[in-house]
């Protein structure tokens, strides 16, 4: 496994705080899909949650040096919007 | 600071409290079916948090083998509750 | 500074995680309910990636983000949305009393044997044989090599499932709609999951990845065609699908008792030819996985299942008409 | 220097992700937090995205990160406009 910068502990330090930050922005979002009101609203959530949780998966992938959550994340980004195609596809058939 | 292990096991028992509740409290088989769900990822929890050994260390990968596995049956448990449910409610509307 | 920060984030995350299955259980609307799962499902791969299981992290993606959402999701017009009921008070407080005594003892449980000393780890046995296993990652050897019988028993639950599944019903009724956009995407998006679940099939020897992850991608852009191009009738050919569904559980039998006869024991594999025998039941089982998760969408037999299969059919009616 | 630059950008792209999950929040219908949501799906996975490139050593990941970046836009403007034409028809309905 390459060592590089991540061993730096001010490198490290920053990359922790983002990944709070992010999680926060998670959380924030995360009210919208409590919140609703229609099923549009909490799915916007869950798209945030997509994005959110693959740029939080990069940035572990660099804080634990493992570099299989890169691939964890494409797969993340490859699947976004069968989700959603689902939903959408799905609901406008009964009504 | 608090250890890791302790933090996510006890996290992975919520789960599977709050599941287990659920799922005895709703009437609705898609909701139960979700609790359920929900149930067996606390378990998952449990599993992979003592599994794991700290940031510089490898994790245990026998438990996670044991949860793929788990995952696995977990999804085609569901597909098949699914499909019964979606008989049982046929049968109910005629 | 640093352990604080991990502290931090590990504290939110499962709080998220916690306040996230309490809404997904406490609600009655069936999409509220259904929407909140697929984000607790996300969030736990983001779980999983942080207590370092990146083959769980994988799977939990491939599933979450992909076939659980699209189970549910299509699951969710099968049922009233809007049927609110309650059990009685007494049954309630029951059921709440009994729920927290069991956390709490669980909870005591967990604390008391993560306080003992530490037992035999299972982690140096696995490393220490995983030259003789076929493959370096050691998630893969376990589940392939060393616990081969259980993963054998997998495809077998994966097949009970979809037969139960294709023995009920019908497949669900086709979509009406699609856009032209989303044909646009799905025509390039289609051929890149295909490869990245031929990646995942073939990295699953040395790093995270497998057949199970490689499967439920394939399955997922099955069923994004499916949902892309609702006006062009895929006829299946059925024949076909019946020998895809059982190839790999298939594959997997036919190894083993070859190994048998070589070895002595079922399952037990040379070491010179353990990793050419993992890739082939991988990739029997992966097409094997794919052709259940797809059916198991599909909630049922596709068109023209029966005329091979009309006992199933009968059964299913007299149950019906019972 | 490269560590700063890579902490810059990631750190840029945290302020779109976190303006972007308020939007969602507290904006005050369904397309405008769609539009929002878009801000951090777009440009702030991007930066990222960037920063964590500035610090990965192997090209085959910083290939795969910018695969993931591709993605996740594609995905993005499908997903916005396939939930915001079903909350149109479902809305259609309704009347």
């Amino acid at each position: 496994m390459i060592s590089s910068g991540a061993s730096t502990s001010i490198l490290t330090i920053a990359l922790l705080i983002a990944l709070n930050l992010l999680l926060f922005s998670l959380l924030i979002g995360l009210f919208r899909a409590w919140l609703g009101p229609s099923v549009e609203d909490r799915f916007s959530a869950i798209l945030l949650i997509g994005t959110g949780g693959v740029a939080m998966l990069l940035i572990l992938a660099k804080l634990l040096q493992i570099t299989a959550l890169y691939d964890v994340a494409l797969v993340l980004a490859l699947l976004a919007v069968v989700g959603t195609v689902a939903l959408t596809q799905s609901e406008s058939n009964h009504d | 600071m608090i250890s890791e292990q302790l933090l996510y096991s006890l996290a992975g028992v919520g789960l599977f409290g709050i599941g287990l509740r659920a799922t005895l409290l709703h009437h609705m088989l898609l909701l139960r079916l979700l609790a359920l769900n929900v149930c067996g990822a606390g378990v998952f929890l449990i599993f992979i948090a003592i599994a794991y050994g700290g940031i510089e260390v490898m994790a245990d990968p026998v438990p996670h083998a044991l949860v793929l596995t788990g995952i696995v049956v977990a999804v085609s448990a569901t597909a098949m509750a699914l499909a019964l449910g979606r008989r049982l409610e046929a049968l109910n509307d005629e | 500074m640093i352990e604080l920060l991990w502290s931090i984030f590990d504290i939110t995350l499962v709080l998220l995680l916690l306040a996230l299955a309490w809404t997904t259980c406490s609600t009655q609307d069936v999409k509220r309910a259904v929407t909140l799962f697929i984000a607790m499902g996300l969030l736990l791969a983001i779980v999983w990636a942080r207590l370092k299981a990146p083959d769980l992290a994988l799977a939990e993606a491939v599933i979450g983000a992909g076939i659980s959402g699209a189970l549910l999701l299509s699951a969710i017009k099968d049922y009233p949305s809007n049927m609110v009921s309650h059990r009685s008070t007494l049954i309630e407080g029951i059921i709440n009393s009994l729920t927290l005594v069991l956390t709490i003892l669980m909870s005591w449980a967990v604390w008391h044997g993560l306080n003992m000393s530490d037992g035999v780890r299972l982690s140096e046995p696995v490393i220490s044989q995983l030259p003789v296993s076929g493959v370096s990652n050691p998630v893969t050897a376990v589940l392939l090599n060393y616990r081969a019988y259980d993963t054998l028993l997998e495809l077998a639950v994966v097949l009970t499932a979809v037969l139960t599944v294709l023995t009920l019903n019908e497949k669900r009724v086709d979509y009406e709609f699609s856009s032209p956009l989303l044909q646009g995407m799905t025509r390039w998006l289609v051929p890149l999951l295909v490869v990245t679940s031929g990646y995942l099939l073939w990295v699953g020897a040395h790093a995270p990845g497998g057949a199970f992850q490689a499967g439920a991608m394939l399955a997922a852009a099955m069923i994004l065609l499916q949902l892309a191009y609702p006006s062009r009738r895929q006829e299946f050919n059925n024949s076909l699908l019946k020998i895809l569904l059982v190839i790999g559980i298939f594959t997997f039998l036919l190894v083993g008792l070859w190994m048998m006869s070589l070895n002595d024991d079922f399952l037990a594999f040379t070491p010179a030819w353990a990793g050419t025998l993992i890739l082939i039941i991988e990739t029997a089982a992966t097409v094997s996985i794919a052709t259940a998760l797809t059916l198991a969408y599909l909630g049922g037999r596709p068109r023209g299942w029966e005329d091979t299969n009309r006992t199933s059919r009968s059964i299913a009616e007299n149950g019906g008409a019972g | 220097m490269i560590d700063t630059l890579a902490i810059l950008a990631i750190f840029s792209g945290l302020f779109f992700f976190l303006s972007g999950s308020i939007g969602l929040l507290r904006l005050p219908d369904l397309f405008t937090r769609l539009h929002a949501l878009a801000k951090a799906d777009n440009v702030g996975l991007a930066l990222v995205a960037l920063g964590v490139i500035i610090l990965e050593p192997a090209v085959i990941n910083d290939i795969k990160i910018v695969i993931i970046w591709l993605l996740v836009m594609a995905a993005s403007a499908i997903s916005s406009h396939l939930v915001a034409r079903h909350a149109l028809r479902e809305n259609r309905n309704d009347d």
